[in-house]
């Protein structure tokens, strides 16, 4: 059972790190990357249960509320679609 | 099953390196470090390091990204191709490899009980430490401490870094709130944020005063605290997020962090024991364990809260 | 009661007071607070320097743990002595800094400036007290961390690239470190240094313990800038403020020939270091370069301070030699110099923070004539200088006139000619200057500036005082050198 | 064999660790330098955690009716330099940004150019 479970969330992980590596727009590196995120959070979910410590889902937890704010920060920056605007969204900007 | 799960997990890990190695675009290259964290995070767990695990979750995955990407944005985000050919740095890399793994074989196997590493002061780390300072987590003990001047160290090294960046970047008050205006529209980030920040804020709390017993502790609870703020100022403006925590009082709380770690060892100290012998804290020595590992796991998450706010701040609010 | 614990205090006093500097608002207050720290500190280290004088090595157990299990502080006479180098130069630079950071330094910085030039001295005086392995590297990252902001903080544009050239290198060299920690770790099981030598015995003919000991040797190289790792130090010294400059050729290099020292003696001992691991006549090799090669670069420099980094470079050059005889004579006379070196190459800095105070610049050709203005900086530089070249009645000559004699008893007359060649490249280049400064005339539109200031000028003369103090008498300096390479000597042959 | 299939492990990680260390001698990008260091050091807090592994064991956290446990020390050791690195990380990247703010340009090529010129 937690062989199958395992092995998918691996295999989907590959996927999306091909998708990760091959791009071609950022969207698909910083879609790739939060995918990631929630698949790790299903594996640490799984170890836990398969090592019968299923306590430590606090760490999934963590990775839940962390990933959304890497991939909230960089579509903050990368917004070439919004123009000048872009450099107001963050503060900071794109020169 | 593990072992499968393991050599994937490293697998995964050697392609993601490769391809930063050869990715020209740098907002790409944060994306694939940011991953490269994560599945790190999981190979910890993996190998049954679940507070590094924790750690290089909230670090990596959180605060390292966003402040690569913050530097991306503020510089360029094309690699130009290299001028000369990179030969000897191949050269380097590859004497430096080859001798490691020259090195590797003389070493215990991978995960052999009999090893020297855990035979030794480990082991009676594991068996003591139960009786000596009453902590199920072991980590968290050998953290605050048998090796709790190590911790103290480390403080301060995070309270250097945010004396770094503000000497190097400082930050502006911000007079006007700019980007508020551009964000009023996007609705479903605000509500998503305003669910989250609170969500964040307990679950941080909670790390932080459970690290005795799962994973967990001042420094994760810290990271994780700093990053419900960055989520509050990435939804509703930098400005708004500084009228919430001023810059100010986050310099007071970076420098309070290290002097109440400080002051436990000196009090300690001033109560007849050695510097950092918490036993002497109250009079039962258990207790006094626990009271010193809960004041330096609070200064611990103080000063690496307030860092964090304090460098990211630095970063986000340096123009052109 | 209080004497028990200076050991944690050498490095708990500055490493606590940084935050405190760091909330002071008034830039005047933040120096004052420094200042008394580091006098607080150069007390008790000289203090400590009694008591082991006294009582022999200190060990003093943090937390009260047993030595294995927790993190043992442990002061012999090698530490005392660079504990008393440390504090010394950190005392005396610092009532300099009062008026040079004021010009060199943005007011809003000079709180952060001080923050962590306490938070550099900490992490160095950690470096050298600690008996543990890891702790060691915690320490050395303070001290690096802090050193980066310090050079950052320097005038021009250069300062920053120095600083991430220097961030680059140092980490590489700590992640080295830090590799090898891990793997001395993982075949004794322990982090006590003592510990891990006792342990080693049984596994050092294996090929692990030779890697993590190539490791962390170069690891260490790197931070105290041996020859060819040194890229990073001509740089860092050149744009750094001079207050820094002066501070970081005193101590940071020193500090990191101590760490290897306490390698090479006290964790792996004489047998597997320069018996098994050839390591004395590689570094014999790399010295000898690096007093060739680096004293042939400074005579090319036309940044004064830039000349001075790459005679610092030349300089420890010699102390590495000394190290590399592994006799009892040749360890003591590498830290003989290493003593001296550090008096004279903080007292030539001071002297051209003197200079760049005035002029607002170390360019050869702004300081043409400068002798007859600034008498007594010029004077000081002079003084120093000679010293440097190792003239008899100056420091620098008692610490040749040991490193001679170790070379000579070993038979390796060759170094004997090398170290005379290498003096006489340093006669050159301070020529250079001494020519500039005291025979040349000043151009038409040089400005006229004064002779600097007595805060400044004082802390300068104290050390060349120091330096011709030693000339004449250098019996206590001799003497603490010998005894504390009698003790590694002896922790090294087991 | 056995050899090799209990080494393997490191092996790999050994690879992880020089690919950091490659991109940072390698690549002029200040910025890409930062990340190389980063991946750099992560890879050996891998290392640090792989000693730390023990067969069959579980997390070090006490617990009734558990009697193998991995190594807790390895794991403390890096945790603190986890800490360590991320000092360094944000340090280098500040740097990084000041040094674009004064030379225009994040290439080591370029940077040396422009202080020739001088």
């Amino acid at each position: 059972m937690f062989i199958a479970v395992s092995s998918v969330i691996l295999i989907a992980i590959a996927v999306g790190l091909v998708r990760a590596i091959r791009g071609p727009s950022l969207y698909d590196r910083v879609l790739a990357a939060n995918m990631i995120g929630t698949l790790t959070v299903l594996m640490v979910a799984i170890l836990g249960f398969m090592t019968g410590r299923p306590e430590f889902l606090d760490i999934a937890l963590v990775y839940v509320l962390i990933s959304f704010v890497s991939t909230l920060a960089v579509l903050r920056v990368h917004n070439p679609g919004a123009g000048t605007t872009a450099s107001s969204v963050k503060g900071s900007g794109e020169q | 099953m593990e072992n499968l799960i393991n050599d994937v997990l490293l697998g995964l890990l050697m392609i993601t390196g490769f391809a930063i190695v050869r990715m020209k675009s740098l907002l790409g290259v944060t994306m694939l470090t940011s991953i490269y964290s994560l599945l790190s995070a999981s190979l910890f767990v993996v190998l049954d390091a679940v507070d590094v695990a924790l750690t290089e979750a909230a670090i990596g995955a959180g605060i390292a990204t966003v402040l690569m990407v913050a530097t991306v944005a503020l510089t360029t985000d094309e690699e130009k191709v290299p001028r000369h050919t990179p030969l000897l740095p191949l050269l380097v890399v590859m004497a430096t490899g080859a001798a490691l793994i020259y090195g590797t074989l003389d070493m215990p196997h991978h995960g052999d009980p009999l090893a020297p590493a855990h035979r030794y002061v480990a082991d009676s780390y594991l068996h003591d430490s139960p009786v000596e300072i009453g902590v199920p987590n072991v980590v968290t003990s050998v953290l605050a401490s048998y090796r709790g001047y190590d911790t103290l160290g480390e403080v301060t090294v995070i309270f250097t870094a945010a004396a770094g960046v503000l000497a190097l970047l400082g930050y502006r008050t911000r007079g006007r709130n700019i980007e508020a205006a551009g964000i009023r529209k996007q609705v479903v980030l605000r509500v998503i944020a305003k669910l989250f920040f609170p969500l964040i804020l307990l679950f941080a709390l909670y790390v932080q005063f459970h690290g005795d017993y799962g994973p967990g502790g001042g420094f994760q609870a810290g990271v994780i605290f700093a990053t419900g703020f960055i989520l509050y100022a990435l939804a509703f403006g930098l400005g708004t997020a500084q009228r919430l925590i001023p810059s100010q009082l986050l310099r007071i709380l970076a420098a309070a962090g290290v002097l109440i770690y400080a002051a436990v060892g000196l009090e300690s100290m001033l109560l007849g024991g050695k510097f950092l012998e918490y036993r002497v804290l109250a009079d039962d020595p258990i207790a006094g364990q626990h009271l010193g590992i809960l004041l330096i796991e609070l200064g611990v998450g103080i000063t690496v809260a307030s860092v964090m706010l304090i460098i990211y701040y630095g970063f986000v609010s340096r123009r052109h | 009661m209080l004497s028990t614990h200076l050991p944690a205090l050498q490095v708990v006093l500055p490493l606590a007071s940084a935050p405190v500097c760091l909330l002071l608002r008034h830039p005047r207050h933040a120096w004052a607070c420094a200042l008394t720290i580091s006098w607080l500190v150069l007390a008790i280290a000289v203090m400590l320097v009694q008591q082991v004088a006294a009582t022999g090595t200190i060990s003093y157990a943090i937390g009260a743990w047993a030595t294995p299990w927790g993190i043992e502080y442990r002061i012999d006479m090698a530490g005392a002595l660079m504990i008393l180098v440390v504090a010394t130069i950190g005392a005396v630079v610092l009532p300099f800094a009062g008026r040079s950071i004021q010009q060199e330094i943005r007011k809003k910085h000079s709180g952060l400036f001080y923050t962590c030039f306490l938070l550099c001295l900490a992490g160095l005086l950690g470096i050298v007290v600690t008996g543990d392995a890891f702790n060691l590297f915690v320490f050395l990252e303070i001290s690096s961390l802090s050193s980066y902001v310090l050079i950052s903080l320097g005038c021009t544009r250069r300062a920053l690239t120095a600083a991430f050239q220097y961030l680059v290198m140092g980490t590489i060299g700590a992640t080295f470190i830090l590799i090898g920690v891990g793997l001395l770790y993982m075949l004794t099981g322990t982090l006590n240094m003592v510990d891990i030598s006792q342990r080693l015995t049984e596994v050092a003919d294996t090929r692990t313990i030779r890697v993590a000991f190539a490791f962390v040797t170069v690891g260490v190289s790197i931070k105290l800038a041996l020859f060819p790792l040194h890229l990073w130090l001509p740089n860092a010294y050149t744009f750094a403020p001079s207050v820094v400059s002066a501070f970081f050729a005193a101590t940071a290099t020193k500090v990191g020939i101590y760490v290897l020292l306490r390698l090479f003696f006290t964790v792996f001992g004489i047998g597997f270091s320069f018996v098994a691991m050839h390591v004395g006549e590689i570094m014999m090799l790399l010295a000898a370069a690096a007093m060739m090669v680096a004293s042939l670069v400074a005579i090319f420099q036309n940044n004064v301070k830039r000349m001075l980094a790459y005679s610092s470079v030349a300089q420890i050059g010699y102390i590495i030699l000394g190290i590399s005889l592994a006799s009892r004579d040749g360890v003591a006379a590498g830290m003989i110099h290493l003593f001296n070196h550090a008096l004279i190459k903080c007292a030539l800095f001071l002297s051209l923070g003197c200079i760049f105070l005035r002029l607002g610049s170390v360019e050869l050709q702004d300081m043409r004539g400068l002798a007859k203005r600034m008498p007594w900086t010029m004077a000081a530089f002079v003084a120093g200088g000679l010293s440097l070249i190792g003239l008899p009645l100056t420091s620098g000559f008692i610490s040749k006139w040991y490193l001679v004699g170790a070379a000579l008893t070993d038979g390796y007359w060759p170094l004997a000619v090398l170290i005379l060649l290498s003096s006489l490249l340093a006669l050159i280049y301070i020529w250079r200057v001494v020519e500039t400064a005291y025979f040349q005339v000043p151009g038409a539109g040089m400005p006229l500036v004064k002779e600097a200031p007595a805060s400044m000028l004082i802390p300068a003369w104290l050390l060349i005082g120091a330096n011709f103090y030693i000339g004449v008498d250098a019996s206590l300096v001799s003497g603490i050198a010998h005894q504390a390479a009698g003790i590694l000597i002896e922790q090294g042959v087991r | 064999m056995s050899e090799l299939l209990g080494h393997y492990n490191y092996w790999i990680v050994i690879v992880l660790m020089m690919t950091g260390f490659y991109i940072v001698i390698a690549r002029p990008n200040l910025i890409k330098k930062v990340i190389g260091l980063f991946i750099f050091q992560t890879s050996v807090f891998i290392f640090f955690i792989s000693i730390a592994k023990v067969e069959g064991g579980t997390a070090p956290i006490i617990e009734e009716g558990i009697s193998v446990y991995s190594n807790p020390l390895p794991h403390v050791l890096i945790l603190t330099a986890i800490v360590v690195g991320l000092a360094t990380t944000a340090l280098g990247l500040a740097l990084v940004v000041r040094i674009r703010e004064a030379y225009g340009t994040i290439n080591e090529d370029d940077i040396h150019v422009q202080d020739e010129e001088r």
